[in-house]
């Protein structure tokens, strides 16, 4: 095994909010009718829970993220998705479902600041005050699609990672000094 | 001459001072001051030239409906023609120039065009330049372009940045006056998520400068203490600087920011545009001045009264010794009333209408003014500024009955309420005769997604001109539109001064100062059939300068229907487009510009290929390199030695970019044969097939290998171009029409890195790093495994696009660049080197693989392309079946796949057709086919191509003409497509 | 009529221009016509024309809900080009391109016709072969174009930048003779021109139903009363789908909100049109210096003549890629107008289920430049009951058998 | 610049987040349709100036396709609603036929 090298390699930026390239996280796309019941005991069982319409919801290291209504996505540390695809496998043997290792498929950025906020006011149509606590909103960042949700002091925001450079590129001049709202 | 008068000045701070030049002569401003401020202050009227007749223009009025001191602002990369004097802060260091003149602002040769302007008419250039033929482009159009324009062309990349921002709000409140400022207070304090913005630097809008008296309260003061009252509540948000320039549909509105305007290159965004859903949009946006149509109303020194008052008033500004002041209503007795007071001669209001006994106008007769009823201008004296008015009877035909000397006019012809906003997004007018002005009709308002009433509208912008009135009105909670105009006095109509006024002298009244549209041309289009306002406008280019009519139209109209002889109602309005005033483009791209003008897709292995010399192509918004120059070779050179290395010893391809998608579930089966024309059901697990996806209509749309995975597990590759697309096409299918189907797909494109290993020498490579059995017999052709190699843990699949022996190997994107690098270390010693598209395509059609895009274009069928294998004749269905079997698409007359070599050797150029005997009936050469790809091979050793031919495959061996376009052709024989090793040994190997 | 000449201006000139006549008559409507024409666009006008001209039929009327050219005639980019791909569509393009070089003189009316040449950038490899397909097409199509380099991209316009870092100009198609014309002037010309004929333009007069005996057309139902006919053109773009409805067929039409905006004026710095298809966004200056901006289509069903403000600025965005100096001008005006997009792209020019009943819609995005050539040949498929030539390949028959004119296959789009 | 609610994760979602589909409800034809069923599947359209059924995908967000019923002349939107639904809801046609009388109804 060799070392993941994220899609930026932790790149960072210093403005009015502060940007930071994490990762790489493990992340796990499921797709499942979320009213089966194995699912659920699954989950349990890795240490995850279902969360309801929009939300994430976290534990310790690990968190599910409510996509669409047949879709999560599991976020967990980067060296232990292959063993929560098998549980997911074993425990999912009967349920259709679909679940796949999309660690590498994303970039990861913390947006941290007072003003956090305005970097993603200025590329994201959504009505930030009204983000709900725990909400994971999908959306769009600029002209790519990207996925973000509050926590800690700061937003969480994902997108694909062969755009990594042009998130980096967005975030860096939205969150320049100077151009506060 | 105009000059700053030693107290006063509501706005500006004489403690500052703002050193700035016009026309390189070195001037003095304050804080404060607009650049239009500034240069009354230092006598300087004259600020342009028209853009028809050259006339000298100057400053007119003092806000954003100024037509005429429009300059260039800046210079090199911060340079900006065509700015609004009257809305530009002054800051020190400002350079502005006056615009479309030849040599100076003083003298300017174009000035001819105003001497001869008899003979250039609105409309004149639709009657004349047609002969000969060719002199419009060659001699008119150039000396018409040449004397159009206004400002010049910057010729540097903008030095600013700009950005958008996203807002969101329950009511958002467009105008910072009294009446704004009210309905702010009001729905804050009912709880409301509450935006004001406000396009000047300024709160208050026009009442603290005309005295009024709000709520008992002097203006200014309430003005101060709404504010402050506004700053405490959370729910409130204000914005100045800030102008809503449209609404759109769904409570959508765009304001636009001036950020650093007024601090260029403080490292601020200039401007920023916000993007804002509001839930209920209320526009404060007050009312605009009307000039007053009589002879010479264009000479510079001629003023809009409250204009006028502003500068007087807020600035500090005496724009004359002595000013005349000509009106039609109550108002413009202020502007009197604020000169006498600060000192300045009023030889005369000329009041039109013909008793004129309101609270002003006694207020000014008590000053001592002297107040002529039933007057007007029968002409104003002067050629660069006002020296002089005649005064005439309004109700006669223009008899001079005095002359008055004065160096300043003061006009006003009432007043029309900016619905420009109201009017965007559908909001319809009711006229009102009482005001003389179009009004918001407040029974057919713009409608919001819900169907409610999107836009209301208080204050002037209502018609509502008296402040207690649009403090009741702005105090309704539930956004009630008021339009209680009865209680204002009447403005009468006075659309033409004196109402008599011979041709000669409305021939010299203006419309349109901008444009150079007197009353004359609106009679003329009228007069030869461009009855509807929009012909009129077009005819005429009435309202249609950077003002967009402000002060135009309405007086335009009225004359129209005076024209006409119908009411104004029954001619109409023009429409009102987006946006208010001119915005900034930079600013409306906001940040999109270079590095993130488009997101720019990089596989995990971009910055090797960069590092290594790649040229490259943008492939969608991927980026892959499309050769590797080395050491000074052309890109043909490159592609040569890529194809030639891969081919005799390895080459290494960067295929990341291939779409990748996961199709699971029991009836995964079933979907994919209905997504692909051939079986996918009953491949084998373990193994791989290529497959063609067509659209409904049955043309080819995408094609690519899909692996069995598992039982209930395919993996599809796609094109590069085509993931997202076919991922989104199998959603479609899969959500809206087989819904009760038990699949799943997921799109892993990006998850992993793909590299082919391609060439006599990739067995080896992969056996000396070693890991998993790569054998012919462990991973024939078009199988697939996953092992670990080097120890990366990958995926291999057996599968060629070139023709050779070829791998290609799936791992983790996030260990990809290390793997690739791996490749490339341990390759060395077999001859490995990168290849690149280009490289890919030339080995492809040395195969006679087809291409996506090249020998499909969206009109060609598999059947076309020889494909016949792959389309499954078993099946009672897939996408495209039906459409195949339309008549046109199964003729068997339809051009088809073949090979095509040149009878010398060459290349055949891209795009050629085969041409065939004789024309068509619309005379144009008869055709048999064309080339779809043309390569040089390096493999050959001569030129290649692939093509469609009308029954080609029957025709083997014959030989077509193939065009070029200098009119010459080139000779090609009809030969099989593939043109190398085609029993497959090396690819099977 | 009078004609218009500068000898004509001279004289009115002395008289502050009180003499001019009207340039199109004001009529009430006749009980019947041989012809009727729906919509006073350019199409319109032009069907009308070209009955008159080459068929003598002039006992027409041209019926129009609004004011004559106040359709998308009036709100579109004004370019005119021929370098299309696909035979049908570089015969009648060019047909109407080879008209437009002499129309003010037809006319007696100047439409400002500007052979200025038309740029279309290949801005990537794919576009390279797109448009050098077209040039070998166009050569055997009678179309004057050429495929031509980076360096002479810059020499004709030296305000783009020819090698922006995403998108460097790789070449162009170039059409010399491709220009613009002032649009409301070709309304108003052919409007003149119809007028003396004795045809009857009957404005603020909308059609409110088809009136048919035996599965053929008889009359129109309006506003200003019934109107008899022997045939019928229907020729209103967007609203095609309406009249259709009202004529008993439906159209493989969808009808979508089209933008363009100008820029504030500004002296002369481009004297050619670009238009530059992978960035989407296509620009002219016209002759009082305003630039000329071609937005995007909505994807959706629209009738407002207002689109979706964020086509704007992706077409700004674009433009400001390739045209750095745009960043600083201002843009003036925007608005929308309703294109009537078939399922191939390409218009019809149709015979219709309806007897005596003809259609010519579907321009799309690009209907300026068609307008003489599309005239022309619906006259004559007016006059004659069958198409002519140029008109053939554009029945509406074709969706049936898959025959598509489909532009979209080369680099080109329909614009 | 349309907003509407996507049905499946209950955002108002901004146009820009939306990619559209065009008329919905069509019934697909395949193989074994006559050429005027075929035809009409692929082109004809109602296109109307009016009320009018039509599909949105929630791109941007959850990924689903959703129908929604606007108004093409005033752009309303009456509702959203699954696009696993062979034809609206009759509490959606209800709501419309109450705000527009004259509609003469679906199909």
């Amino acid at each position: 095994m060799h070392d993941p090298v994220s899609a930026l390699n932790g790149q960072s930026f210093d403005g009015f909010a502060n940007i930071r390239e994490i990762g790489p996280l493990g992340m796990i796309t499921l797709r499942c009718n979320l009213d089966e019941k194995p699912l659920a005991a699954t989950l349990k069982k890795l240490n995850f829970s279902i969360p309801e319409q929009r939300k994430i919801m976290r534990k310790n290291e690990r968190s599910a993220g409510w996509m669409s209504p047949d879709e999560l996505l599991l976020i967990l540390p980067y060296t232990e998705v292959a063993a929560t695809l098998a549980g997911l496998a074993a425990g999912l043997a009967k349920t259709h479902h679909l679940a796949a290792d999309v660690s590498d498929a994303r970039a990861v950025f913390r947006i941290e600041g007072e003003k956090a906020d305005q970097v993603l006011a200025k590329l994201c149509p959504v009505d930030l005050p009204k983000l709900a606590l725990g909400e994971l909103r999908r959306t769009r960042a600029a002209q790519v699609p990207a996925a973000f949700w509050a926590d800690e002091g700061g937003y969480t925001l994902v997108s694909f990672r062969s755009v990594a450079g042009y998130v980096m590129g967005l975030l860096r001049h939205s969150a320049m000094q100077g151009s506060e709202i | 001459m105009s000059t700053r008068l030693a107290t006063g000045g509501r706005l500006i701070d004489r403690s500052t001072r703002a050193e700035f030049t016009f026309n390189g002569k070195r001037m003095i401003g304050h804080e404060g001051d607009t650049l239009a401020s500034a240069l009354l202050a230092n006598d300087q009227m004259l600020v342009g030239r028209s853009f028809k007749y050259h006339r000298p223009r100057g400053i007119i009025a003092a806000g954003p409906e100024e037509p005429n001191a429009l300059v260039n602002l800046g210079r090199s990369d911060r340079m900006e023609p065509n700015q609004r004097a009257t809305t530009t802060e002054l800051f020190a260091g400002l350079e502005a120039a006056s615009q479309n003149h030849w040599p100076s602002l003083e003298f300017d040769i174009g000035v001819v065009n105003n001497y001869i302007a008899r003979f250039l008419p609105a409309g004149f250039y639709y009657k004349t330049f047609m002969q000969p033929r060719a002199a419009w482009k060659h001699v008119f159009e150039p000396i018409i372009r040449h004397s159009a324009g206004l400002g010049s062309a910057p010729k540097e990349p903008d030095a600013d940045r700009y950005e958008y921002v996203y807002a969101f709000c329950d009511v958002l409140i467009i105008g910072g006056g009294i009446a704004g400022l009210q309905a702010a207070l009001t729905q804050g304090q009912a709880g409301k998520r509450v935006l004001l913005i406000e396009q000047t630097a300024h709160w208050g809008g026009r009442a603290p400068v005309d005295g009024d008296t709000v709520e008992n309260e002097h203006a200014g003061e309430w003005v101060t203490s709404a504010i402050d009252a506004l700053k405490t509540m959370k729910n409130v948000t204000l914005r100045n600087r800030c102008m809503g320039a449209g609404v759109y549909d769904h409570g959508y509105v765009l304001a636009n920011e001036r950020v650093a305007d007024h601090t260029p290159g403080d490292g601020r965004p200039k401007q920023r545009v916000w993007r804002i859903r509001a839930g209920h949009i209320i526009t404060a946006t007050g009312a605009i001045e009307r000039p007053l149509s009589f002879a010479g109303n264009d000479i510079p020194g001629v003023m809009l009264a409250a204009s006028l008052r502003d500068y007087v008033v807020n600035f500090a500004i005496s724009p004359g010794d002595r000013t005349v002041v000509v009106t039609n209503n109550d108002d413009a007795y202020l502007t009197a009333i604020a000169l006498v007071e600060a000192g300045l001669s009023v030889p005369a209001i000329l009041d039109a209408r013909p008793q004129a006994d309101g609270d002003l106008p006694n207020r000014a007769r008590a000053l001592g003014i002297r107040v002529e009823q039933g007057r007007g201008i029968a002409s104003v004296k002067g050629g660069k500024r006002v020296t002089g008015v005649q005064v005439c009877l309004q109700a006669g035909e223009g008899a001079v009955m005095e002359e008055i000397a004065c160096d300043a006019v003061a006009m006003s012809g009432g007043w029309s309420p900016v619905v420009h906003l109201w009017s965007h997004c559908g909001g319809k007018l009711t006229w009102s005769d009482h005001l003389s002005a179009f009004v918001p009709d407040p029974d057919r308002p713009p409608r919001n997604h819900d169907g409610s009433a999107m836009v209301s509208c208080v204050g002037a912008a209502a018609g509502t001109y008296r402040v207690e009135d649009i403090v009741t009105a702005a105090v309704a909670t539930d956004v009630i539109q008021s339009n209680d105009a009865e209680n204002t006095p009447a403005i009468p109509p006075i659309w033409v001064m004196p109402q008599g006024a011979p041709i000669g002298l409305r021939a010299r009244m203006w419309l349109d100062y901008q444009n150079d549209v007197k009353v004359s041309d609106v009679q003329l289009a009228a007069r030869e059939g461009y009855e509807s306002v929009e012909h009129t406008k077009r005819y005429t280019t009435l309202g249609m300068a950077t003002d967009q009519g402000k002060l135009s139209n309405i007086n335009g109209l009225a004359v129209l229907s005076q024209a006409l002889g119908a009411e104004i109602p029954q001619v109409g309005t023009t429409t009102f487009r987006p946006p208010y005033t001119p915005v900034t483009i930079g600013a409306l791209a906001g940040e999109s510009r270079g590095e993130i003008f488009q997101p720019l897709r990089r596989t995990p292995m971009h910055e090797w290929h960069d590092k290594s010399g790649a040229y490259w192509e943008p492939v969608g918004l991927w980026r892959r390199p499309y050769c590797y120059p080395r050491n000074g070779e052309s890109h043909a050179q490159a592609v040569e030695r890529e194809v030639l290395n891969t081919r005799e010893k390895l080459g290494l391809l960067d295929a990341s970019t291939l779409g990748k998608i996961i199709v699971k579930g029991p009836d995964a089966g079933r979907f994919l044969d209905m997504l692909y024309t051939n079986m996918m059901s009953n491949l084998a697990v373990g193994k791989c097939r290529y497959g063609l996806v067509c659209n409904e209509q049955g043309f080819l749309s995408d094609d690519g290998v899909v692996a069995r995975i598992d039982e209930d597990t395919w993996l599809c590759h796609t094109t590069s171009g085509g993931a997202d697309r076919i991922h989104g096409w199998m959603e479609d299918w899969l959500q809206c029409e087989w819904w009760d189907w038990k699949v799943y797909t997921a799109n892993v494109t990006e998850q992993y890195a793909q590299i082919a290993v391609v060439g006599p020498n990739a067995r080896k490579l992969l056996e000396k790093i070693g890991g998993m059995d790569v054998s012919k017999e462990a991973l024939p052709f078009m199988q697939w495994a996953d092992g670990t190699l080097g120890g990366f843990s990958v995926r291999a699949y057996r599968i060629s696009f070139s023709g050779e022996l070829s791998y290609e190997i799936a791992v983790p994107a996030s260990q990809g660049a290390a793997f690739w690098e791996m490749l490339h270390r341990e390759g060395a010693a077999f001859g490995a080197m990168p290849y690149g598209t280009e490289g890919l395509h030339v080995l492809r059609a040395e195969k006679g693989f087809i291409m996506i895009g090249d020998e499909s274009d969206g009109t060609v069928t598999p059947l076309d392309l020889g494909l016949a294998w792959a389309v499954s004749k078993k099946k009672t269905d897939f996408l495209g079946k039906r459409g195949m079997e339309r008549s046109h698409l199964a003729d068997p007359e339809r051009w088809q796949l073949v090979g095509l070599e040149t009878l010398d050797g060459s290349v055949i150029p891209d795009g050629s057709y085969a041409v065939a005997a004789g024309q068509n009936e619309n005379g144009q050469r008869n055709t048999e086919g064309r080339v779809t790809s043309t390569y040089y091979s390096p493999t050959l050793k001569k030129g290649i191509a692939m093509g469609l031919v009308q029954n080609g495959p029957d025709r083997m061996g014959e030989v077509v003409e193939m065009n070029k376009v200098d009119g010459s052709t080139v000779q090609a024989r009809i030969v099989d497509p593939v043109f190398f090793d085609k029993a497959g040994e090396k690819q099977n190997a | 009529m009078r004609r218009y000449s500068v000898f004509a201006i001279a004289r009115e000139a002395l008289r502050y221009h009180s003499g001019w006549e009207r340039a199109w008559r004001a009529p009430t409507p006749k009980a019947a016509y041989d012809a009727i024409i729906i919509g006073a666009g350019g199409h319109g006008l032009a069907t009308a024309y070209y009955l008159g001209k080459n068929f003598g039929i002039t006992n027409v009327a041209v019926i129009e809900k609004g004011w004559l050219g106040g359709g998308n005639t009036g709100r579109n980019t004004t370019i005119i080009r021929s370098n299309y791909l696909q035979d049908p569509s570089a015969a009648i393009y060019e047909k109407a391109r080879s008209l437009y070089e002499t129309m003010s003189q037809d006319l007696n009316y100047n439409v400002m016709f500007s052979p200025r040449g038309v740029i279309m950038l290949a801005q990537t490899h794919h576009e390279v072969r797109g448009y050098q397909r077209t040039a070998h097409a166009n050569a055997l199509q009678g179309v004057e174009t050429q495929f031509i380099s980076t360096a002479k991209v810059k020499e004709l316009c030296p305000i783009m930048n020819i090698d922006g870092p995403r998108y460097p100009v790789l070449g162009g198609l170039w059409q010399p003779r491709g220009g613009t014309a002032r649009h409301d002037a070709v309304a108003w010309g052919y409007a003149r021109a119809c007028s003396d004929m004795g045809m009857d333009i009957l404005q603020q007069c909308e059609v409110t139903g088809v009136r048919s005996e035996g599965g053929k057309v008889v009359g129109v139902e309006t506003s200003k009363g019934y109107i008899g006919t022997k045939k019928l053109g229907i020729v209103v773009a967007g609203h095609s789908g309406q009249l259709a409805e009202m004529a008993g067929f439906r159209l493989p039409i969808e009808a979508v909100a089209l933008q363009a905006l100008v820029s504030e004026p500004i002296k002369p710095c481009m004297d050619v049109v670009v238009m530059a298809n992978t960035v989407h966004g296509y620009m002219s200056q016209s002759d009082k210096g305003e630039m000329v901006i071609g937005g995007g289509t909505d994807g959706f069903n629209n009738y407002t003549q207002r689109g979706s403000f964020h086509h704007i600025e992706e077409t700004l965005r674009a433009l400001v890629e390739t045209f750095p100096m745009l960043s600083r001008l201002k843009m003036l005006r925007q608005w929308g107008g309703i294109v009537d997009m078939t399922g191939d792209r390409s218009p019809l020019i149709s015979k219709t289920p309806m007897g005596n009943c003809f259609i010519n819609c579907g321009w799309g995005t690009g209907g300026f430049k068609a307008i003489p050539g599309s005239g022309w040949a619906m006259a004559e498929l007016m006059a004659k009951g069958e198409p002519g030539p140029l008109a053939a390949a554009f029945s509406m028959t074709r969706f049936k058998e898959g025959r598509f004119i489909d532009e979209s296959v080369a680099a080109g789009v329909a614009h | 610049m349309l907003i509407l609610t996507c049905p499946y994760c209950g955002v108002e979602a901004d146009e820009t987040e939306l990619s559209p589909g065009y008329e919905a409800h069509l019934k697909r034809f395949g193989p074994g349709a006559t050429p005027e069923e075929f035809e009409s599947y692929m082109f004809a359209r109602k296109n109307p100036k009016g009320v009018h059924f039509e599909r949105w995908r929630h791109a941007y967000g959850c990924g689903k396709w959703f129908l929604a019923a606007r108004d093409t002349n005033t752009l309303e939107v009456f509702g959203t609603y699954p696009a696993q639904s062979p034809e609206p809801p009759a509490d959606l046609i209800a709501k419309i036929k109450e705000k527009r009388p004259d509609w003469e109804g679906h199909k």
